[in-house]
């Protein structure tokens, strides 16, 4: 697919907006539709453009009406259009749940396959900026656990663009979860893209398994550079849903050891389910317990210094993953 | 479906087939033939033909909780909707939607919704794709005056109204919602007037009379057609059953009810089709023993089917995605 | 606490009733606020004759405005009342969120505790009556999933009495979870009621630990009466937030065997945070993999031969127990 | 805080308070001395003094993103809230909370709000505790223009109106919402008519004229406190600054901008107390400098002090519960 690109895009904000230019561009039913997402270019720059270049028809500023402007694109994808919808700070779902929740997730099985409802929520998180407990949650966990979505969460300049895209192109509701912190990062994308639905190795390694996604990719990365640490196998998980599971069973089998890292709070959050599923299927294989580590159980606070104290650091991850070799 | 066809005379055709239907439906689930959640628009037949007889074949409609009366008058088949609130495999959703959740995409019927005010930002939702596909159909939202009151109905107005869609928001004002009179829950309870504020026409029509909201409906989806976007038509009625289906309806107050049953839709209709000469009240009482004859053979087919297969359980969660350009 | 009552409610919808008028009576503050609560008696009758009881000024009929008035019940409950406010079904959260999510639960931890929330969201639940996809979703793990929410389930008529009380008494925002299903269920109420946050074990056992709640916790007991079946201990958790992984630890380092059994769907459900911590804390205890049994990941059908077929049964439930045993 | 007092002179102070403390936190900002997102409502000043200075001390104010000025209009501390800025231990709310979340519930401050239209429901609920408990406080809801749109703001103000509440609805026109022309969200942007709709009384009012302002405030606020129930008070004004600090404005006009800029509520107020000779220039002068010279020392205070303690970020996440009767 990078073949089509003159320039490979070399920032994750740029391949989100070229990801989105490419779908407005091959299918007229797309549309993007979102506060400031037009002739603002959006609030953190993302859509940059696309409203010069595709016009008011096919990228449209809504008002400050989530539960209005989302359940309406709910409605245009039942109806022939396939809107990619932004909710600006993925906490605002609490004002626009149920289009997501009751009828993207649902319509298609209460009408036994009549309704086809291709959408894609963009939402955007990403705590460490001190943006206070009501901007920095990450919600993953619960659209996850929501029969008719899927959960996709680019964490590489590549797969903000291919990931987009196969989310687009995909028929059924797609929750897709950007990370502000990864914004201006950079890396490359001429690789073939991987399927939505698979996970990536994205450095291999023989003594731990450590599982993760969004931002927390790069501490995982920093901490399996470490000098003199375990030697570590990190996997992309990309999306939550579909899970994986392949992919982590495989590496986790031949480390013997699973650490799970995510920024979201870690009770109740996604990583336990990777934990509980790995813990049953390979109950006789794992040398040590699976280990989870994201945010305790505290509302983001504004303060910088308390923020990056909640958030896993890379030190974290490789002392817990020290331990788990010591442990077995 | 009566030998001889004038427009008033098909509109009470289907006012009668929505009585025969949901007299029967109420019936049947008080009997326990009918499992879940049911409500009925019993005394409301005129709304719901008014406006599907004047909406083009391939317009859309997401409707409420009570939405057998918008379904049937939009052209759902009988058996199929029959069989759904059976909870068969034949069902219209392979009895996976039920009465709550019957829907007909196929036919632009949207769906029934257990979710107070869905409806309207759906519907504000099917007339984006109709304005950007230029395909000049119409999305209407049925809702009632009780969900006026809702956060979605504000919201999908305006958008309504700001992109000048094609969108008829049809209030169906039945006076109640669930246990409480909705004039309780509003200084203005009329919903017309509460239009203005979002700058969009409106008017209001007696909801009894099929002939005034068909007249009414064709001008309004007329408009949107034309591109002179949304409209909200607030019907006035009365719903004759209780909320849901059981419900013993202390809160009406008897004469109210009275007197909203003497005016019954099918007679209003009825009365001025005899005036006019349209037809005889033998060929009325034909065409309501053929609506109820129709009612009849579904259930005998619908009782005659089996459950869903044990395998629709897991079946249509999601569609297969194509293979990645 | 029941030596107050005269004649102990013998019905979970009464003892409801009755530590609804209780709270309304003992506290001047306590104010019940809801669609058709009032004059109407609620639309299942739980709240029946309390606004004859108390008057309009106590208990208050609310418009179909939920995200209004569970955001009012929320600012009331920051200045000096203490609301229970009801949401008639789980699934309408979707409408109204935010004031649960990024208000009651975070405001006071971003004022440092300047502000107290003492606020009750009762919510209904409870799959198995043909209600349809969008009326029967149990959703406890999202708000076990907030910092700063308490998560209650009562399964008992003893505990829909006293762990309502419980809640309205606790100076912060507690989820309160009924389940449908168990309106017309039967039981005493002449026990010292445990304190929120605490487990009971309802069924004492030696070879399974099987932890669950609401309506679950009747088929769990069936199965442990099984003819033949394992002993099992049957736990009911009655809470999330706080979680009693003491009472869960105890029982399953006695049994060396666990299964978790809860009505909502499995897959990102709260059964993996329990799976999680005990396949962590208990790995070298553990005889067996930790187990899950829960709905499948599918939205709930209309149909009651398609929906009875998703709900975790007895015999299921019995079953997964003895393949427990069977395993080691 | 001016030797000579009336009660212009004093919303006049208050205003030169607001501008000297967000004129400098902007500037902080931009240095990088204040983390988080930060939005002034510099050129508003008008509408915080008017309102604060017309408010019972122990009065309610719930208020959004954009809340510096009614904070400091209604008595909060320019010492905690600049910590709080800076993230201090000794902040207001301890750190923890910040420009966009700054409170003083001591003071009937509920709190700035993240949350478009949170404020509403939230005033409403503050309302309902003030009638419950017979205390006759008014509870104050700033919301701006953009937030009209949110179903929040509709069903709220519609529980004000059926309950009759003592809550003051305080809509600030500022003309734009983040980087749109809110007129272009609405076919009524007035937000006073699209009051009409809830039955309650609405005004609009010149935002920049803080006597004006405080007139109307004064006698919406009694209204509220005799038990006549809501007002929505609609203030025209504008933002001089971006939608938050760093926005560098491609959206605005030239023309429009300078225009508001030529009607500054300082200059305004200031002509009319030169003019009425309840004060000279070195006056007026006298109380901007003290102004700028309290937000110095807080500035100065902030700078000084240490981060909050790390054990802060797991206080006050939970209460303790009392012993179960
Ligand atoms: C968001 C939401 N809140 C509450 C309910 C419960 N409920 C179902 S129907 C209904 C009354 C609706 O009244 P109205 O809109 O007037 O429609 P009607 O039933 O009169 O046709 C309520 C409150 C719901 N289904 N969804
Ligand atoms: C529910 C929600 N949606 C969107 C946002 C992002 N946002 C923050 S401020 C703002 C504009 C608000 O405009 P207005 O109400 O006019 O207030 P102003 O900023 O002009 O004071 C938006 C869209 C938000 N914080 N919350
Ligand atoms: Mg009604
Ligand atoms: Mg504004």
């Amino acid at each position: 697919m990078s073949a089509e690109t003159a320039v490979a895009p070399s920032r994750y904000i740029d391949a989100l907006n070229e990801g989105m230019a490419r779908a407005i561009e091959e299918d007229e039913r797309v549309v993007l539709i979102g506060i400031d997402v037009g002739a603002g270019g959006g609030i953190f720059r993302v859509t940059k453009g696309l409203h010069e270049r595709f016009g008011s028809e096919r990228v449209i500023d809504a008002p400050i009406s989530e539960m209005g402007y989302v359940g309406a694109a709910v409605g245009a994808a039942m109806t022939g259009l396939r809107p990619i919808v932004e909710i600006m700070f993925m906490d605002f779902v609490g004002v626009c749940m149920d289009p997501i929740l009751n009828q993207a997730a649902k319509l298609r099985y209460m009408t036994a396959g009549a309704l086809e409802i291709p959408i894609v929520f963009r939402m955007q998180t990403g705590a460490g900026k001190a943006a206070g407990a009501q901007h920095s949650q990450s919600l993953e966990a619960w659209f996850a656990h929501v029969p008719g979505l899927k959960v996709v969460m680019p964490a590489t300049v590549a797969d903000a663009r291919d990931l987009l895209l196969a989310s687009v192109r995909d028929p059924n509701p797609v929750v897709f979860v950007e990370n502000r912190r990864l914004y201006g990062s950079k890396g490359d994308i001429d690789a073939e893209p991987l399927p939505l639905g698979k996970a990536r190795v994205a450095d291999a390694g023989s003594e731990v398994t450590v599982v993760t996604w969004g931002q927390m990719l790069r501490r995982c990365l920093e901490a399996a550079g470490e000098e003199g640490g375990p030697s570590l196998e990190v996997i992309d998980l990309r999306s939550l849903a579909p899970l994986d599971m392949e992919t982590i069973l495989a590496s986790t089998r031949k480390t013997g050891r699973l650490l799970i890292v995510h920024e979201a709070v870690q009770d109740f959050g996604a990583g336990a389910e990777i934990a509980a599923r790995v813990g049953d299927e390979l109950f006789d294989e794992l040398r040590t317990p699976v280990r989870r580590l994201g945010s305790p159980a505290v509302p983001m606070p504004f303060s910088p210094d308390l923020e990056s104290a909640l958030l896993p650091t890379s030190k974290a991850i490789s002392a817990a993953a020290r331990a788990l070799v010591a442990e077995g | 479906m009566s030998n001889q066809s004038t427009p008033e005379i098909d509109l009470f055709a289907t006012m009668a087939l929505i009585r025969a239907f949901e007299t029967r439906v109420a019936e049947l689930y008080r009997d326990g033939e009918i499992p879940g959640f049911v409500h009925t628009s019993l005394g409301q037949e005129a709304v719901a033909a008014g406006i599907g007889g004047a909406l083009r074949e391939d317009d859309y409609v997401a409707t409420t909780h009570r939405g057998h009366g918008h379904c049937l008058a939009h052209g759902m088949e009988v058996d199929g909707m029959m069989a759904e609130l059976f909870a068969r495999g034949e069902g219209i959703c392979h009895g996976k939607g039920g009465s709550m959740h019957i829907a007909d995409p196929r036919r632009g019927v949207l769906g029934a919704n257990a979710i107070v005010g869905a409806s309207l930002p759906l519907a504000v939702g099917a007339a984006m794709s109709s304005k950007h596909l230029g395909q000049g159909r119409v999305a209407v939202a049925f809702f009632g005056e009780g969900a006026v009151n809702q956060g979605a109905f504000h919201e999908a107005v305006n958008l309504a109204a700001i992109w000048n869609l094609p969108a008829l928001l049809v209030c169906e004002n039945n006076v109640y919602a669930e246990f409480t009179d909705s004039r309780t829950m509003a200084r203005v309870p009329s919903v017309a007037e509460r239009a203005a504020g979002y700058g969009i026409e409106a008017e209001v029509v007696d909801g009894n009379d099929v002939a005034a909201v068909h007249t009414l409906t064709a001008e309004a989806a007329g408009r949107c057609r034309d591109g002179r976007g949304p409209f909200l038509i607030e019907a006035e009625t009365y719903r004759w059953h209780g909320h849901y289906e059981g419900d013993s309806q202390p809160y009406k107050p008897d004469a109210e009810a009275a007197s909203w049953r003497e005016r019954d839709p099918l007679e209003v209709s009825g009365a001025r089709i005899l005036a006019s000469g349209e037809a005889d009240g033998e060929a009325l009482e034909r065409i309501r023993d053929e609506a109820a004859a129709r009612v009849e053979a579904a259930i005998e087919r619908a009782r005659s089917l089996p459950a869903p297969d044990p395998s629709e359980a897991y079946a249509d969660i999601f569609g297969e995605a194509e293979v990645a350009a």
